[in-house]
């Protein structure tokens, strides 16, 4: 056991905090979440591209660094530290692109990555439908093969697509096998928004931004090379990708230690409402915080020695929900009559808040989570 | 001993209520956040017509000398449709002091532990409760700069107060009836709210049966009923101790917020929880409720500030025998 | 609304109180549910009969005052607050009794009543059986009719009865037609344990104590006039005393008021452990033991207007179990290593705990309960 | 950075856990409760010839040399099984600072924390843990009072000790060492509990279907799962930070301690809950191991006491800036 990061490694981390230091706006951009704030964080991300900091993990020649696990580890760690955006591309850089890894041809991983890390093309998840929400199998979107134009044509509706409104793509399953139910007879899609047959609705969020948007299908069209996987097959290639988006959490730790540490500093300006009480829970989430950085630093070793990740991450998921609400709870206990307002010195808190009430719903809620963790970790039977 | 009300006092809140599901519905709350005084004129009028805006005002000076057990349930009720109106500040701190005229002109109240005043800029009078007592401003003499509330409808102001004097010495039972006032909306709110949930459970389908069908859903939702339902005595009771002068009602009020506060919060997380991204947008109704939920619970002080009240109160060197604090 | 006692109440009380503080055992009894305890514990419930302290609710001639409902919250309120025993003989008093009063007839009252509330008869509950356990209706102990004695044979075993091992009967639901299923073909009968044909082996509880016992029934014989309600139909009548058993809470409000004075006397007595966040827990429990005081008189004004229990009274249960843990919790957090002794003074603490842990499991587990709230109180679907 | 055992380190631990299993079962535990000394001498003997008593002992006296990361992952399994038996008092605490000889023998340590003597009885060497250091006195010459714990096989006693010179000043690496131990033997016990609960609910029906398969039973052990693999992590870093002497060592050992203690309770509730009344017989061996949780969650310094201790630390003026408090 050696908890100590390589020369090399701390070489990095003072590398991206000096860069960092010296790159991250000033004041804090406004939310990625509105079509202003959404341009700004694109001029943001493409910096980031320039720096090649925007896909670390990634190979060279899809402008990555080949960065270690570790090292994107640091990195994360470093990046919300320093107070720097929240990624508006993070669905398509994390979401799709380890599935296109996975599963795309050579072919495809250079007319598609290298876009997605410049933020060229942003990839918005078409998972969800009207009918198809903790139940995803019961997805009724459908492809129809279209011989003529080597292609297939689109039909049906997504909705809770994140960020949709401001993205060029959309990922996602439809079903091309009409006879075929359940999960099966699905295919994964790489569709083009911009494009006949396709009107893109923005739904406002509980914070006022457009952050959803539904995607409606009116015989759009998709072409071959945009098949992600088998046809019929997507299924199993959605759920590498669901896999990767509770894997999410292996990068965000960084995020809850830089609330963690955001909150006593507030707890710190705010003397009077800091008692012994407030500052007991604060203490435990900071050791939560800390619990879950070592629990990644525990999965990151087994995954480079070449484990994997399994059913497990239902547990990282439900962990992190939770505790966000709970960092964003005490933030505005200690606020008291503050905490309702959304402007001035504070509001930042309450818009945390209410981002980290979604994480106990999307992903796969919470319920479903801990359902997987009965049946699949602990080996409950099925009801 | 008769814990509970009388028919009177239901039918007026039975009035309230069909008062209100006319006038105040989710389209007119989508109104105020839109509108510029971020209130409901036409439940506001109704009100002042029924006379519920004077009911706690003396009878000498034009009001109906009621207490606050005759309109705790009425205060509940307009918790309960999310009423976008100054009716504490005004119904409850104010009238019963004659600090406003009984014309139907509405107050806004700051106090340390509601620093902002709510919807001050259409009010006609700004109240303010002070260590030393309280004073009344006609609104045309205080600065007011706009605070945005992630409540739409609420309008919150710093206020600039000139120096004024003092018109009443009855600050701690004014406060607390503003205590009491938030408490029982706060219990309206999360009846709403589940209310609202029990019924997107019940015609929602995945895996093609009712989430509502779920343990998962049933016990989210009754852990914040139960909660509920250990709420409301507590704001009964206070609102009877206050209607006494009840030698501890500032420690029954404070039980009661503490409370309703955490009911109301613990109700809108199962709330948002079961009805999963749908209740996460501003489309549907839910958000309308959930977040006077949580600017009530942290107005006019919130749980751990009252929690900490009764425990200095419990444990106090000076505490006569706790039990006594069970009468 | 007015939350004051009569004068005559509060007459009650005084007078209530003044025979408690002159007559409660001190030092305190052992427990009630070892052989030498309980004998104990017989001689005091022998003393409140002799009083008409026993069972004041009920009638005169049964030994009782016809005391209101309000006279009856206010002795358990000081019959807890003084520290008195817990009442062995409970759970005939106050499970069986009021079924005998709704579903017995003149005869089996005069019979049953007197003798149970003087201590002269001990009752114990048999209703879980190895399969039957939250799941009731998969009861199996059989009852065969035995028309040349008048009366049934009884055959099977039964569970989880509470000082089954000293009490003289035992009243129970036994499968007296073999064709019906689940609900039905249940009868309710009275058993007398002293006769060939029964076994008692007593079951050591958590605590260490014989609180439970098994009963097994080998051709023992009930006559016809110990059926209480009709054969077949004892479904109906148990559900009214599982109603009262959860109704048990009717009288609890003194228990947890008294357990929450102490905890702040424990408190008071440990300044050093008593840290802010103990005292902001204390208060908490404090307020939720006086939310269940008054949401009784709440209940009580109704029942006395004429109004009846449903299935709220699953609300109090889950409420009050979990009470009386989380007050059990912090006492053990304030005594810190010293909680797990359970000798010297504060090994009451460690035995309340245990016996609170039972709450959440007896009279229909809380996951039982919030289904029941769920379906019969909020109304959605049944699974 | 590399946060996993070796090969080595499991192989011991498999090696341990297989003795145990021979050794240490519910079987045992129950001779423990009636027996003389409320141990398992076999188990003991056992753990004495391995060298896993002096593991942790300099290998100039006897001992093995093994740090705290080698060690662990034993404790833990003792935890598992619920080991009826001075090990973290013997191992952890005396051996390294050779208090007591390297024969088999057994110590019992007392501290401030953890005032009761267990199994001093039995013990050739009191050890007690002092402000100003560490004093080691022969029981011979210690009077002991007996005292009953919940956990029928912790004989635990009031000691009282002539005055003794100091014999080390390591106080406080002995009693992080101490903390540690006890935070690993929780995560075992806790990961026991689950297990017999999972067991059960498997096979156990009601309603015609095993209760594992109900959703709240699902959701009341995926919980205490949860909590329990989130502790895990924060034990052996406290472990690696102890073999290194980490300048932050204490914080983040009470940083593991709370978490075990926390996920033990948890654990525990959730398992007899899911059990039902026949978790809550003597009869059935869950109490065997619920019981030594519970002590050992307060033993040592209990979740409060550990995060006060954070708390303080988080919040002094002194502390550098938190972010460091992450390396």
């Amino acid at each position: 056991m050696d908890l100590s990061f390589s020369p090399a490694e701390e070489a990095f981390r003072t590398e991206v905090r000096r860069w960092l230091a010296s790159n991250v706006p000033n004041p804090p951009l406004p939310s990625g979440d509105t079509k202003d704030g959404f341009a700004l964080h694109l001029a943001w991300e493409r910096k980031l591209f320039d720096a090649r900091y925007s896909v670390v993990s990634w190979p060279h020649e899809f402008g990555g660094r080949d960065a270690s696990l570790w090292e994107w580890l640091i990195f994360e760690e470093e990046y919300w530290l320093a107070g720097a955006p929240q990624r508006v591309t993070q669905n398509g850089i994390f979401l799709l692109a380890p599935t296109i890894f996975q599963f795309g041809t050579k072919e495809q991983q250079h007319r598609i990555l290298t876009n997605m890390a410049s933020g060229e093309h942003r990839w918005c998840q078409g998972w969800s439908e009207p009918n198809a929400g903790s139940d995803l199998a019961g997805i009724s979107s459908t492809a129809v093969r279209d011989a003529a134009r080597n292609g297939w044509r689109l039909n049906g509706q997504k909705t809770w697509t994140t960020r949709g409104a401001f993205c060029t793509h959309l990922f996602g399953l439809f079903r091309t096998d009409p006879t075929a139910e359940r999960h099966h007879g699905l295919t994964y899609l790489l569709v083009d928004l911009q494009q006949p047959g396709i009107t893109v609705r923005a739904v406002e969020r509980l914070d006022g931004d457009d952050g959803f948007a539904e995607v409606f299908f009116d015989d759009a069209f998709v072409a071959d090379d945009m098949v992600l996987g088998d046809v019929d097959m997507g299924w199993k290639v959605a759920m590498a990708t669901t896999g990767s988006e509770r894997g999410l959490t292996l990068r965000s730790p960084g995020r809850f230690l830089a609330t963690a540490t955001k909150l006593i500093e507030l707890a710190d300006s705010l003397p009077s409402a800091a008692t012994p009480q407030m500052k007991d829970r604060i203490a435990q989430a900071w050791i939560d915080a800390h619990a879950y950085r070592w629990q990644t630093f525990w999965t990151v070793t087994n995954l480079v020695a070449g484990g994997s990740a399994g059913p497990e991450s239902s547990m990282v998921k439900v962990f992190w929900s939770e505790l966000d609400i709970r960092l964003h709870e005490i933030a505005l206990e200690l606020l008291g009559p503050h905490a309702e307002l959304v402007d001035g010195e504070f509001a930042h808190w309450m818009k945390g808040y209410q981002f980290a009430l979604s994480g106990p719903i999307y992903a796969g809620t919470n319920e479903i989570q801990r359902n997987v963790i009965g049946e699949r970790v602990m080996g409950l039977p099925r009801a | 001993m008769r814990f509970a009300f009388t028919d009177e006092q239901f039918e007026l809140r039975d009035a309230v209520h069909e008062m209100l599901t006319q006038r105040c519905d989710a389209t007119t709350l989508r109104a105020a956040w839109a509108n510029e005084s971020g209130r409901a004129p036409a439940a506001w009028a109704a009100l002042y017509d029924m006379g519920v805006l004077d009911a706690m005002r003396p009878a000498a000076s034009g009001g109906l000398d009621m207490t606050e057990v005759d309109v705790v349930l009425i205060l509940e009720t307009t918790g309960r449709f999310a009423l976008p109106e100054p009716i504490v500040e005004t119904m409850m701190v104010s009238a019963p002091l004659d600090l406003i005229n009984a014309d139907g002109e509405s107050a806004a109240v700051v106090t340390s532990e509601s620093p902002f005043a709510a919807w001050a800029d259409s009010a006609a009078t700004i109240v303010e409760l002070t260590a030393s007592g309280i004073t009344a401003t006609p609104r045309s003499k205080v600065k007011l700069q706009h605070r945005i509330s992630v409540d739409g409808a609420r309008r919150l102001f710093d206020v600039e107060l000139p120096r004024t004097p003092i018109v009443s010495t009855e600050v701690a039972r004014a406060f607390r009836r503003g205590v009491l006032g938030t408490a029982a909306q706060l219990c309206g709110l999360a009846d709403r709210m589940l209310d609202l949930t029990v019924e997107y459970a019940q015609q929602r389908k995945q895996f093609g049966v009712p989430i509502g069908s779920f343990q998962a859903i049933k016990h989210h939702l009754a852990d914040a009923r139960i909660k509920l339902e250990f709420a409301r005595p507590l704001v009964y009771r206070a609102a009877a101790s206050l209607s006494v002068n009840h030698r501890d009602a500032s420690i029954h009020v404070g039980m009661a917020k503490a409370a309703a506060s955490d009911a109301a919060m613990l109700a809108s997380r199962a709330a948002l929880q079961c009805h999963g991204a749908i209740g996460y947008t501003t489309e549907y109704d839910l958000h309308l409720y959930m977040k006077r939920a949580w600017a009530l619970s942290a107005a006019w002080g919130d749980a751990t500030w009252h929690r900490q009240r009764v425990s200095d109160w419990l444990f106090s060197p000076t505490q006569p025998v706790v039990r006594e604090g069970a009468q």
